[in-house]
């Protein structure tokens, strides 16, 4: 029956560095594996709208700019994600990915999280007919 | 070393209230410090008490109902008065004392305990269950711990033949090599524990264990109230400190000795903290009747045996070896 | 029950808030002076209706949505609803996919073991032990983020297999942090066996014999520290435990040090079933395809959580929804234990007697 | 082989009792009862040891909805008992009309909270349980109405 079982451990860390990290001061190399943030590759989807279909917080949503020649712009709310990957395992074309390096989204306004991923030309071409008729959305 | 200031600068700035203040603080601040390191983390920056005492004292005053308002708003301020008042009769910074006269430790230990009082009646006063059953508790610890920890502090006493703070230390320095720490050990653990007990510090702070009764006798008490608390607990801590230091570490003579020594005891005080369990209030009383209180006895038994046998031992030795 | 207001009757609220819950949850303790003569409790405060939101999601949306059951043991539930609908779809995950399952569920006991060690005992008012023990637990909280990508809900399960693999750097990384774990965890049963002011908040506290266990159906290592041998593992081996046969571990001392001793002999099983795992891993792919509509079927699976026995009751009916999910945790049934041995025991031994159970609010409240 | 054994012994404990005896999964065994004999069920398993109650399950099984009549259709109660691997599950139905079902909590005390989790989820009344109080719905949860019935969508308070 030892009196302070724990004197070994407090005595050696006496002249140990704290193990605390001080993050954000200095910041560990994240794990390859990481799921940040989301990224979208629109030049190898088929508009398939099977990530959408699984996609348990309703956080992304493939808008068709032309479906004849494959052209889709996908919004995506990184304050709805919940950062499961279900789309990245769904995906039979690999177009969506998570970044390993891009996990700090806080923001202090909601625009950053409503995120349009999209060749230039759809982007623009989506702008356009957003100001043509601004109240009904383009054929989704 | 003597100190010849004018006695207000003593009583409001120099060893007394603001200087006080601050070594208080700076205290506590070591030792959290302390218990962040033995735990391996990294623990508060320096001025985080002050910090706190400061915001606590912007903070509103809530004053909850079914309480008396008056001894609500008094009991802090008596307890911090008694802290301070205790702190004219020690030799803080190793200087002599503002004040002493003889009987001046009886006086100390009780305006010290003056302030555990105000903290039990703080807690009985209000209608809160937490606070009501942390009342209790910290009057139950402070008739534990009060006996043992004055009989210990009594064994310098009697080997200096006084009971005055001043000549105590005066006798300690002169016995410099024999510290009364060596020669009286067991009195020396149990006023180290006795102190631990006085201030609350884990393993004896079932009083106001966070886990059962959220703050204790403190539930109900937040900003100036709150602060002048924990200014009175740091206080007490310093007091204490230099308390022990002065009887058990070979006295204080100057402000050196005083850093060197007080440094120490709060190391060893630090790792007693961060060692052990909370003990239930059960414990802590079994605890201090059974082990403690018995061993200071003990202990000034053997100090009488020591002080007035010895004359008659040494004869009889000298007597035996042909002295 | 007493009826807490009877007059002589002081009853100390330990509310939705308080320090010594982690979750929301609201008891009442009668007191008689520091002795508890009643308890009661009041749960619900962390109610989402899951059930109720899984039979609005297909199936891998329900995956996700069951994993958030419990902070903790998230993986256990994610595993008991994929498992529960390759049963449905009678389709089996391929051996490299269990033995995966399997380390991971090893591994999140670990995590949540030496979580509930460090809770435990700062409800017992030992801060130090709080302090290193969660300290320790970061490297599991790291190996998993390395072989999953997230510290806590790993999503590592999908409807048929895994989603990563494991790979031989992952591999080294998990075995050097196995050997750090196995030193720390014979020190941590030597403080928790031996450190005297600690044997004093634990040892014959919240003593439930093997007759009470029994008849007030605690189940996982709140049983187990009472004689009663069950364990979901061993008796109705499910994923990789085939494979990876797991020792039973049954201590009967009744009072809160067996659990903390069945606990940490626990992590110490779970480190050699890991290294076991690692060292024969199956070789194969990791996932199966599994239809989007699932037949009418009707399946029970039971898991071993870290908290003890969970009870999935899953029902389809042809569509990619199920028609039922019924989610039975182990800490509902861990309550009964602590409500009926309270009385007898002081306050302050409250606190360490409800964590004796490494209660999950969020868990039982679903 | 030991889980077979534990099968064979719920099945011929239960014979008198049941209705119909089925094997849907090979560690399980269904057994369905009337409502009288769930209680004279419960027992005998008790008496048996045969295992604990691992758990009750409610499921709402609503009829094909009729316009115009009251919702009809019935609730199922499983009572799960567990024995090493093996499972047995006792199948009782409770109608709409009158959902009465006599509580086990006399025979398993332990039985409290899943009662009163089927009461307030389900509106099955088991008659005798010790405590009625909601267990994780919100004390100011309207009378009547219960989630987990296939009819419940929501408490739309527009």
């Amino acid at each position: 029956m030892t009196i302070g079982a724990m004197l070994s451990d407090i005595v050696r860390s006496l002249f140990k560095k704290p193990v605390t990290e001080r993050y954000p001061f200095e910041r560990k190399p994240t794990p390859a594996r990481l799921r940040g943030k989301l990224i979208y590759d629109p030049t190898r989807c088929t508009g398939c709208m099977l990530c959408m279909k699984d996609c348990t917080a309703n956080a992304i949503e493939i808008i068709t700019v032309d479906k004849v020649n494959k052209k889709f712009v996908m919004r995506f709310h990184a304050d709805r994600c919940t950062y499961c990957a279900q789309c990245v395992e769904n995906c039979r074309f690999d177009c969506i990915q998570m970044s390993a390096e891009d996990y700090e989204m806080a923001a202090l306004t909601r625009t950053p999280f409503e995120v349009m991923y999209g060749r230039e030309e759809d982007l623009q071409a989506l702008l356009d007919c957003a100001e043509k008729a601004p109240g009904d959305e383009p054929a989704a | 070393m003597e100190l010849s200031l004018h006695p207000i600068i003593l009583l409001l700035f120099f060893p007394g209230g603001l200087f006080l203040f601050v070594a208080g603080l700076l205290y506590e601040w070591v030792d959290r410090k302390l218990v962040a390191q033995y735990q391996n983390r990294i623990g508060p920056r320096f001025i985080q008490p002050l910090a706190d005492i400061i915001k606590l004292l912007a903070k509103e005053e809530i004053v909850p109902d079914g309480v008396h308002k008056g001894l609500f708003i008094a009991l802090p301020i008596v307890g911090l008065a008694s802290a301070l008042a205790a702190a004219l009769y020690v030799p803080l910074v190793g200087f002599n004392p503002s004040y002493s006269f003889n009987g001046d430790l009886i006086v100390v230990v009780y305006l010290l305990s003056v302030m555990t009082l105000c903290l039990g009646l703080a807690g009985a006063n209000t209608a809160d269950r937490f606070s009501l059953v942390g009342a209790t508790r910290t009057l139950t610890q402070l008739f534990s711990y009060e006996a043992p920890f004055m009989l210990s502090l009594l064994g310098p006493a009697i080997v200096a033949g006084t009971w005055q703070i001043s000549e105590i230390n005066a006798f300690a320095i002169e016995s410099r090599p024999w510290w009364f720490a060596f020669t009286q050990i067991v009195g020396f653990l149990v006023a180290m524990v006795g102190l631990m007990g006085k201030l609350e510090m884990p393993p004896f702070d079932a009083p106001e264990a966070e886990t059962e009764i959220v703050a204790g006798a403190l539930t109900e008490y937040s900003g100036r109230g709150l602060a002048l608390f924990r200014l009175g607990k740091d206080v007490e801590l310093v007091i204490g400190l230099t308390l022990i230091a002065a009887f058990f570490m070979g006295g204080l003579a100057n402000p050196l000795d005083f850093l060197w020594k007080t440094a120490i005891l709060i190391l060893v005080v630090a790792a007693l903290q961060s060692l052990f369990a909370r003990l239930r209030i059960d414990q802590t009383v079994g605890l201090w009747w059974r082990a403690g209180a018995l061993l200071a006895l003990l202990q000034l038994l053997a100090i009488i045996l020591g002080r007035y046998l010895q004359p008659v031992l040494s004869q009889f030795f000298s007597g035996l070896f042909g002295g | 029950m007493e009826n807490p207001e009877s007059p002589q009757k002081f009853v100390v609220p330990i509310g939705p808030q308080h320090p010594a819950l982690k979750e929301p949850a609201h008891f009442e303790f009668s007191v008689d002076g520091e002795i508890v003569t009643g308890a009661s409790v009041r749960l619900g405060y962390v109610h989402r209706g899951i059930e109720k939101a899984a039979e609005a999601r297909n199936y891998p949306q329900g995956l996700y949505l069951v994993e958030r059951v419990c902070g903790i043991c998230s993986h256990v539930h994610a595993l008991s609803f994929a498992l529960g609908t390759e049963k449905l779809a009678k389709v089996v995950a391929p051996p490299r996919a269990q033995a995966i399952r399997v380390l991971t569920s090893e591994l999140e006991r670990l995590h949540s073991h030496m979580l509930w060690l460090g809770v435990a005992a700062h409800e017992g008012g030992f801060d130090t032990l709080f302090m290193y023990s969660w300290r320790d637990r970061e490297t599991v909280m790291d190996l998993l983020e390395q072989m999953t990508g997230n510290r806590v809900n790993y999503s590592i399960n999908i409807i048929g297999g895994v989603k990563q693999d494991v790979s031989d750097e992952i591999k080294t990384a998990i075995l050097k942090g196995m050997d750090f774990l196995e030193g720390r965890m014979t020190h941590y049963l030597t403080v928790v066996t031996t450190d005297e002011t600690f044997l004093g908040r634990t040892r014959d506290v919240g003593v439930m014999t093997r007759e009470q266990a029994e008849t007030l159906g605690p189940v996982g290592p709140t049983a187990r520290a009472s004689g009663v041998p069950i364990d979901v593992r061993v008796d109705s081996p499910y994923a990789g435990y085939v494979d990876f046969p797991v020792n039973l571990i049954v201590d009967d001392g009744c009072d809160l040090l067996a659990r903390f001793v069945v606990r940490i002999k626990e992590m110490q099983e779970s480190i050699r079933l890991i290294r076991e795992i690692l060292d024969h891993l199956p070789e194969g792919e990791l996932a199966v395809r599994v239809p989007r509509r699932i037949p009418e079927n009707e399946i029970i699976q039971r898991v071993e959580a870290p908290r003890g026995e969970l009870f999935y009751y899953m029902k389809s009916n042809g569509t990619d929804m199920p028609e039922r999910v019924k989610i039975r945790t182990p800490s509902l049934c861990n309550w009964a234990s602590v409500i009926n041995l309270a009385p007898g025991y002081k306050l302050a031994d409250m606190p360490m007697i409800l964590a004796g159970i490494d209660p999950c609010f969020s868990c039982n409240d679903r | 082989m030991e889980l077979e054994t534990a099968l064979q012994s719920a099945e011929t404990l239960l014979q008198p009792l049941a209705v119909e005896i089925k094997r849907p999964e090979p560690e399980r065994v269904d057994v369905y009862i009337t409502l009288e004999n769930l209680k004279p069920a419960v027992q005998t398993l008790v008496d048996a040891h045969w295992g604990y109650l691992a758990a009750i399950t409610g499921v709402d099984k609503p009829a094909p909805a009729v316009a115009g009549a009251a919702p009809d259709g019935d609730v199922e109660v499983l009572y799960t008992f567990a024995n090493g691997g093996a499972l047995a599950t006792l199948r009782v139905r409770a109608p709409y009309t009158d959902a009465q079902i006599p509580t086990i909590c006399d025979i398993i005390p332990a039985a409290t909270l899943f009662e009163r989790e089927l009461i307030e989820m389900l509106g099955v009344d088991c008659i005798g349980t010790p405590d009625r109080g909601h267990l994780i719905l919100p004390d100011e949860w309207p009378e009547g109405v219960y989630p987990l019935r296939k009819s419940f969508t929501g408490l739309n308070q527009e």
